[in-house]
């Protein structure tokens, strides 16, 4: 445990960061829906790290934090088997998951 | 103790115990949509009812949940609204395979709203809007065999999962500058480093996506197209609704230190929605994506009512958005009676709709009148009450770019009346047979336009249980 | 002195005859319709005579002058403390003598239209209109109060615009009827501002009280409006030079009268009435009434003068020139109004000096008798032959011996020969003209022998000439027609000895005028002398007439065509203001005005157009939008407003 | 007696409407319901005179406070002066017209008569209503249902006209709306009579001034806001119309005297000149295109932009005399354009034609309807015995009182424009009524009794005031009186 420590929390809230705009980039930039899925999740995790690093680093005492990263982890694939469903759904009647192929409705 | 749990919880208890009921109602034999459908509605007229006694004041779970007069009022009015949309869908519903699943998603969606609303803490914040986001994205698709519905489905459930990323990074920042969850502390402190500021314009973001105010809006006009006429209805209503009393909610007590910020948030963003969603509504053809962008609009006025951040300012919003659900779901009663039965949804198909359904087209006229805000209707004492409460911290210039855009709304509201009554048309839409549970709720939404605004006491009661900054 | 407040009766009669026939004439009265009218009229006309012998002979001199008698006055409209239109009847020598003259010669005109009008379609609206006329006119001469005499003053226009345009299906009346009207409005526009620059000043529109307040040089109102200027001239000379156009207008005074020969397109009694006698002179009436005023301003006066003398000329110029009959005597009337008008002008307020007023409401009072008689005649004489162009008469005394009689009666009347009414009348303009203003004198002796001239140009030319091409199967006309001319002639005979200078005066007291012969044999001779051309000339048909206009040549031209006032006039309005004025006004209105209000509306659909794009359909657009908001926000909140 | 009814019986009369059908029994609940309102007018007037005979002196009389809102200060307040009074007479006349030259109207007969008594409750609670909050209600009230009439009963580019109108005149509301809210948050009181008495800082005066007199000049055809006028007009149905011209144009003047200038004087007086301006341009400009019109509808359309031009100068002459001038002036001119309108229809009913290059030599075969043409184009060339000549040579005798070479030169204006007037009216005259007859038209019937009935209502007003203008001078005067003592507190004018 006392090797984390060392590690400042700077470095790790830049990780996580990183880590969110990665996701985001994935989530502008890639066509597949599943890919998109896969973005969110990045992004989602990063706000995960964020949550423990804080919660272990700042405020030791309680475990809001913790518990707030569990909550997101379960609401996250609650959303994800949602939008699985969504996605399967439209390849049903689309015949393809590529996001830019669903831009039926517009202006 | 105990007794407070099931006093304070009630009307989500009540929703938990139909959604058990819904659930197990199926097993043993199966019924037809034709019994299903009205015993569906009567729990919900119960559920509307039993919100209105045996309530009262307090909090939970350490200040997680607390719920209160105004609060009350606001679920009542939420409960009220799913009611009216249950009944106008009847006639949608009543050939559909999965009833059952659409009212518990719904109520889900419901009962994620009355968490959100009643929230003293971010985690419950936050789990509400999801809880109120991901039913209604399975919902939008509810059309199972339309392609703009899964589209619709698609871009919803991508834009909330995005925009709640942000509202989580949001709330990670909070809670690494504060410690906690809890409003009554996040905020105590004023904007003084930009990471609070920055956490802060996430989360009003988050809440500005929900409500779909410019530039957070794109989602809206096409899931407003895809979606079945009722989920519509329910997304551009009752979810609408539920994040204004939580953003009213949240600024007013959580925001207090920030008062400044977000009312320059609010001010940016009313101009906007108002700006935009008036120049995009002018064009719409489809009936649905019209009302999204008119609704974009109203969102706007919305803010300027918050911005006032008086009493008489939320109480205004408050009687506002009671107003709303009545025109918009008037409006949107007459659109799915018409698409239900003749898959209708363009401007351009009501061309005449007066030589065959005078009903229905005073209906929708008045709707139109109220959502414009015409006088008698009560449209029209909402949008007063809003620019005054606006108007109160004098800047006169928002006021007359609202007043002007006011103007170009009328243009197309009353675009929508021209074509119903002015206009030449071959074929038009034919003779509908209204639905009792149809009529009743049309009924329902005329009565709440046209006397909402006349009889001053329903405004004295929002004003004398609302609260200012 | 409410002894006098049975003179209402006098105008309430014609207007009552109005309201019946207008109301119900159509419907029940429309043989009766006639005698309705006259019997009104007579009744007038009875009771304007007793009034005129009650104030003349019984009660009206107080201290050896007649003064103004206020009969019955009622504030109509308030507009301020002060300022107030009020209904009232006003009685002194020229409101008594002008009744007199209305009504006598309204009365002549039912009656004679009696028989002319006979079998007419709309014949009870017809006398509807005369008693509106008369009405109108009794109530002008009675006003007690500037604004009711601007009122009566619309009225008796827009009477006659309705009797001008009463054959209405004739588009010539209907073109006549407008341009009297619109003509004579624009004069009232004068009179109209004249009157707001006297009331705001004065602080009255009560005439007595405004000539009390303005003749007294002391008073604070006359310094105020002989102070307060504009364009170097004078408020006061202002106001009385608009008061003067109005009054021009009216009486078709140069250049103001191109109305009067068109209007003769109404029927002939009318232009007996309105044309001739009464209506025209309302001008001079208008002067006369405010005549105290007048006399404190030189300007005005000599404006008056100027314009009333070469009206004068110029008229009688035209008139030799003319072939319709009706138009010869409308241009002999504007020069006699004429006469009246320069009279007024040469005139002063007092004593010997206010010999000109007193000749000139003389002149106006004789000229009312000879003037609707002549009308009357060719009325008659047009009756017979269905004509106004001399060309088709001639000849015509042995068929119409009354109407010859009547019209050579009223020619040499109007002629100035001695002992018809025109003479005494004419004299004593002449001899005023002749005390103040020379140039004016030898302007009236020459206009004097022209009229002379082309009155029995006329008389000849119908009555004598070649023979007559009608048959003795015409006769001519009832009886109802022929005692008008009768009893007028018979006036006209004997008028002129009425001591009208005892009677009628600028000051009302009586004034001495004596006539000598020596000064009347100027006139008179010219007069005969250019009563011999036109026998001459006229008498028998011969080349004569032809081979003087061939010499005068183009000169001849340009008269006969009145020296093309009426074509600058349409230029002016064809070609000036309604191609320059109003079709801009109305093209920028349709395309201006209006157009900025739909390119409001375009434009506002053109950016909507142009911002669709934002509206991608890719929900990866939507989502880099909301970013950039959330970026945007930052910055603002960061950065921006810290 | 109860103001209140004055909204009451439309609104009974409409909700009675809703449940009749069939063109007869429609009608018959309508006339019957504007001949209540026209009683009802009458005897309020009555019971008004007896109440000043009695020497009762208050401003308002038959005054009702009722607290509408009371979280916001939003009170029912409504009373009446002779302004109000005067205006209230002429909406029953109006609208009791109107309905009877509508009595042939098939096409939803039910809806037409709705809407139209709808308007007259608009107009009704307009003139009464004492606070600005419940005056704005009806205000609006009285636009939207003329968007309906004109679009849906219309003729020629209806849709177009009607949008338009609505538009310009919602745009009117919206400022009229903002200056409102500016008065509300400086006074703290929607109490017209409260705020007229707690004079406003200056400032404030001058910035809301031109909001709320805008707002209302557009309802009166203020140029250049004036162009919905002759669109709207045209396209109307004859008894909208009417009301269009002889009420809807009145709230407007009404609305810049009693909310604009009599609540914010100083600015009144400080804007003066630029009112003054812009209402001259109106009288002139508007005759000189009325000149131009070939439409007899458009005839009148833009004479009504030119006559409120009057109603306009004379407000911002700011004289007593011109302000009654401008009230006197908005009565005239209701009772005349509604005639002029009234006979229009009646031609346009029987030739199917409104071109007066089309028309001619009318007196032939409709003698009555010309008569009423001919009358209504005397009044509006202000001839005496009618009562556009009182009303506009008050204005001018107003105007006049007003020192000042500006002033001076708007009143010569103004004069002038009554020579143009004159042209148009009898250029319009002389080619429909007078000249050869059409062989077309020779079969033409005359007018039938409602016709006549509506016609001899209005011209009996018109004449009567033109004839007895002292009677309503009694009526009128002492309201103006009051207004101008207000206003004059603060502007020091004669």
């Amino acid at each position: 445990m006392s090797s984390l420590s060392e590690i400042p929390l700077a470095h790790i809230l830049f990780v996580s960061t990183a880590l969110f705009f990665i996701g985001m980039y994935g989530l502008f930039t890639r066509k597949n829906l599943v890919t998109l899925l896969m973005a969110i999740e990045l992004m989602l995790n990063s706000v995960n790290i964020n949550f423990i690093a804080f919660n272990k680093y700042l405020y030791p005492g309680k475990l809001d934090g913790v518990f707030f990263s569990l909550f997101i982890i379960t609401i996250a694939a609650a959303e994800a088997a949602v939008a699985i469903a969504i996605i399967i759904n439209l390849y049903r009647s689309h015949q393809s998951i590529d996001v830019d192929d669903a831009t039926e409705m517009k202006y | 103790m105990l007794m407070d749990f099931f006093i304070l919880l009630k009307q989500e208890l009540v929703i938990v115990a139909i959604i058990f009921l819904l659930l197990f109602i199926n097993l043993g034999k199966d019924r037809s949509n034709e019994s299903l459908l009205p015993l569906i509605n009567v729990v919900l007229l119960l559920n509307v009812l039993l919100g209105f006694f045996g309530s009262k004041e307090g909090s939970l779970f350490g200040e997680m949940f607390h719920t209160g007069k105004l609060i009350i009022l606001e679920k009542n009015i939420l409960n009220l609204a799913t009611w009216i949309i249950s009944l106008l869908s009847f006639s949608w519903l009543r050939t559909h395979k999965h009833v059952i699943e659409f009212y518990i998603l719904l109520l889900t969606a419901l009962l994620g709203m009355f968490f959100m609303i009643s929230s003293g803490n971010l985690l419950v914040l936050y789990l509400g809007l999801e809880m109120s986001t991901i039913p209604i994205a399975a919902a939008a698709n509810f059309d199972l065999a339309k392609r703009k519905s899964s589209e619709a489905a698609m871009k919803m459930i991508i834009s909330s999962a995005f925009s709640s990323a942000l509202v989580l990074l949001g709330i990670s920042w909070i809670y690494g500058v504060s410690g906690s969850l809890d409003f009554s502390v996040i905020l105590l402190q004023g904007p003084d480093s930009p990471f609070r500021i920055f956490a802060f314009i996430l989360l009003v973001s988050g809440f500005a996506f929900k409500m779909s105010a410019v530039p957070f809006h794109l989602w809206t006009a096409d899931v407003y197209e895809g979606a079945p006429v009722s989920v519509t209805a329910y997304l551009s209503v009752v979810s609408k609704a539920s994040v204004v009393f939580v953003i009213l909610a949240f600024l007013y007590n959580a925001g207090k230190a920030f008062a400044d910020t977000w009312y320059h948030i609010l001010i940016v963003l009313s101009i906007l929605s108002i700006i935009i969603g008036n120049l995009f509504a002018l064009r719409q053809n489809n009936f649905k994506r019209f009302l999204a962008f008119s609704s974009i609009a109203q969102v706007g006025f919305i803010f300027i009512g918050i911005a006032g951040s008086s009493q008489v300012s939320s109480a205004a919003v408050v009687y506002f958005v009671l107003v709303y659900v009545f025109s918009n779901l008037a409006a949107f009663g007459v659109v799915a009676l018409v698409s239900a039965v003749s898959g209708k949804e363009n401007i351009s198909d009501y061309k005449a709709f007066y030589t065959t359904n005078p009903l229905l087209s005073w209906v929708l006229t008045i709707a139109m009148f109220s959502l414009a805000g015409v006088p008698p209707t009560a449209g029209f004492f909402g949008k007063f009450f809003l620019l005054m409460a606006g108007a109160a911290k004098g800047n006169y210039w928002l006021i007359g770019i609202a007043a002007l855009n006011m103007v170009v709304s009328f243009y197309y509201y009353l675009r929508v009346v021209k074509t119903i009554f002015m206009e030449e048309n071959s074929q038009p839409i034919e003779k509908l047979a209204i639905p009792g549970a149809s009529r009743l709720a049309l009924y329902i939404c005329l009565a709440g336009m046209l006397i909402a605004g006349l009889a001053s006491c329903v405004y004295d009661y929002i004003y004398s249980i609302s609260f200012g900054l | 002195m409410s002894d006098y407040a049975y003179i209402v009766l006098i105008p309430l009669l014609p207007l009552a005859s109005f309201v019946l026939l207008g109301l119900f004439g159509r419907k029940y009265f429309t043989k009766s319709a006639g005698i309705i009218g006259t019997m009104a009229l007579l009744a007038s006309t009875i009771i304007a005579l007793m009034a005129a012998h009650q104030y003349f002979f019984v009660d009206g001199k107080v201290a050896g002058a007649y003064h103004q008698v206020i009969a019955f006055k009622y504030t109509w409209l308030a507009f301020s403390p002060g300022v107030s239109i009020d209904m009232g009847i006003v009685i002194d020598p020229i409101s008594v003598m002008m009744l007199v003259v209305v009504s006598f010669v309204s009365l002549m005109v039912h009656m004679f239209s009696l028989g002319y009008m006979k079998g007419e379609e709309r014949f009870a609206t017809y006398y509807a209109y005369l008693g509106l006329f008369t009405f109108s006119m009794l109530g002008l001469v009675l006003s007690v109060n500037i604004f009711q005499v601007y009122l009566f003053w619309e009225l008796v226009g827009v009477s006659s615009f309705l009797l001008i345009g009463y054959y209405y299906e004739k588009p010539t009346a209907v073109a006549a009827s407008k341009k009297a009207f619109i003509v004579t409005r624009f004069a009232d526009l004068g009179f109209l501002i004249g009157i707001l620059i006297l009331g705001f000043y004065s602080g009255t529109l009560d005439i007595s009280t405004l000539i009390h307040k303005l003749t007294s040089v002391q008073s604070p109102e006359y310094i105020a409006i002989t102070t307060a200027g504009f364009l170097g001239a004078s408020a006061l000379t202002w106001a009385l030079v608009l008061v003067f156009i109005g009054g021009a207008g009216k009486s078709a005074m140069f250049p103001l009268h191109i109305w009067l020969p068109d209007a003769m397109e109404g029927p002939t009694p009318v232009s007996a009435l309105i044309h001739a006698a009464t209506m025209v002179v309302a001008g001079v009436y208008l002067v006369a009434r405010l005549f105290p005023v007048f006399s404190m301003d030189d300007t005005a006066l000599h404006v008056v003068t100027y314009v009333g003398a070469f009206s004068a000329l110029l008229a009688a110029v035209i008139a030799c020139t003319q072939t319709d009959i009706k138009r010869v005597l409308a241009f002999s009337t504007m020069s006699q109004i004429g006469y009246m008008m320069f009279a007024l002008g040469v005139s002063k307020q007092v004593g010997e000096q206010g010999l000109g007023y007193m000749a000139s409401m003389f002149h106006l009072f004789t000229h009312a008798f000879f003037k609707s008689l002549l009308f009357l005649c060719a009325g008659a004489v047009i009756h017979l032959v269905h004509s106004n162009e001399i060309k088709d008469m001639g000849g015509l005394r042995k068929l119409m011996p009354v109407t010859h009689i009547a019209f050579l009666v009223a020619c040499l009347a109007i002629a100035g020969v001695p002992p018809f009414a025109g003479f005494f009348s004419k004299e004593e303009i002449l001899l005023a003209a002749f005390n103040e203003n020379k140039l004016i004198y030898a302007v009236a002796l020459f206009t004097a022998a022209l009229t002379a001239f082309y009155m029995f140009r006329l008389y000849f030319s119908i009555f004598w000439s070649k023979e007559s091409a009608h048959h003795d199967t015409h006769h001519e006309g009832t009886v109802s027609m022929k005692i008008p001319l009768i009893i007028l002639a018979a006036c006209t005979i004997g008028v002129g000895f009425i001591p009208f200078a005892k009677l009628v005066t600028a000051d009302g007291a009586a004034l001495e005028t004596h006539i000598d012969i020596l000064f009347s044999l100027a006139p008179v001779g010219l007069t005969l002398i250019a009563i011999l051309i036109a026998a001459r000339l006229y008498k028998q048909q011969n080349g004569g007439p032809q081979k003087i206009a061939d010499s005068l040549g183009g000169f001849y031209r340009v008269v006969s065509r009145k020296f093309y006032m009426d074509e600058l006039y349409l230029f002016i309005t064809k070609k000036i203001i309604f191609p320059l004025i109003g079709k801009p006004i109305a093209w920028i209105d349709r395309n201006i005005v209006d157009g900025c209000m739909n390119a409001l509306a375009s434009i506002t659909v053109k950016i909507s157009g142009g911002i669709k794009g934002m509206q991608s359909g890719k929900v990866q657009g939507y989502a880099l939008y909301f970013f950039g908001g959330v970026t945007l926000l930052a910055i603002l909140f960061i950065y921006v407003w810290k | 007696m109860n103001l209140s009814l004055l909204i009451l019986f439309p609104l009974v009369t409409a909700i009675i409407l809703l449940f009749c059908n069939g063109l007869k029994q429609v009608r018959m609940v309508a006339l019957a319901g504007a001949g209540l309102q026209l009683i009802l007018a009458i005897f309020l007037l009555v019971a008004f005179l007896q109440d000043r005979s009695m020497g009762n002196q208050l401003t308002m009389l038959f005054e009702y406070d009722f607290v509408w809102f009371k979280n916001l200060p939003i009170h029912y307040h409504i009373g009446v002066d002779g302004i109000s009074i005067a205006m209230i007479l002429l909406t029953s006349c109006i609208v009791f017209a109107g309905i009877l030259i509508s009595w042939t109207m098939e096409k939803l007969s039910k809806e037409f008569f709705f809407l139209l008594v709808l308007l007259s409750m608009g107009a009704y609670g307009f003139f009464i209503s004492l606070d600005l909050f419940t005056l704005f209600f009806f205000l609006e009230i009285a636009v939207i249902p003329k968007f309906l009439l004109i679009g849906v009963w219309g003729s020629g580019k209806k849709e177009y006209s009607a949008m338009k109108l609505a538009l310009m005149l919602m745009a009117g509301s919206a400022l009229v709306f903002v200056g409102l809210l500016g008065v509300y948050y400086q006074t703290g009181s929607f109490d017209m009579m409260k705020i007229a008495q707690m004079n406003i800082p200056l400032d404030t005066q001058y910035f809301f001034f031109p909001f709320v007199f805008l707002g209302f000049g557009i309802f009166a055809a203020l140029f250049p806001f004036h162009t919905w006028v002759p669109d709207g007009h045209a396209s109307a149905p004859t008894a909208a119309s009417m009301f269009l011209a002889g009420i809807s144009m009145k709230l407007g003047g009404y609305g810049c005297l009693r909310v604009a200038t009599f609540l914010m004087p100083a600015a009144a007086h400080y804007y003066s000149p630029i009112i003054i301006v812009l209402a001259t341009i109106a009288i002139i400009y508007g005759a000189f295109a009325t000149m131009m019109q070939t439409d007899l509808k458009y005839i009148n359309a833009y004479s009504s932009v030119s006559h409120c031009g009057f109603v306009i100068l004379g407000i911002g002459m700011l004289t007593q005399t011109s302000i009654k001038g401008a009230v006197l002036q908005m009565v005239s001119h209701g009772l005349m354009t509604a005639l002029f309108f009234a006979a229009i229809g009646m031609i346009y009913t029987r030739t199917h034609t409104r071109m007066v290059a089309q028309l001619g030599g009318l007196l032939k075969v409709m003698p009555f309807i010309s008569t009423v043409f001919v009358i209504a184009g005397l009044c509006s060339l202000g001839l005496p015995g009618f009562s556009g000549f009182v009303a506009e040579m008050t204005v001018f005798m107003g105007s006049w009182q007003n020192p000042g070479g500006l002033y001076r030169l708007a009143t010569i204006l103004s004069c002038a424009s009554i020579v143009v007037t004159a042209v148009y009216i009898l250029r319009a005259t002389g080619k429909t009524i007078m000249g050869p007859l059409d062989g077309a038209y020779s079969k033409l019937g005359d007018a039938l009794w409602n016709e006549k009935l509506a016609a001899g209502l209005l011209i009996t007003g018109i004449v009567l005031i033109g004839v007895a203008p002292f009677l309503i001078n009694q009526l009128i005067g002492p309201g103006t009186a009051a207004m101008m003592e207000q206003i004059g507190k603060t502007i020091n004018l004669k």
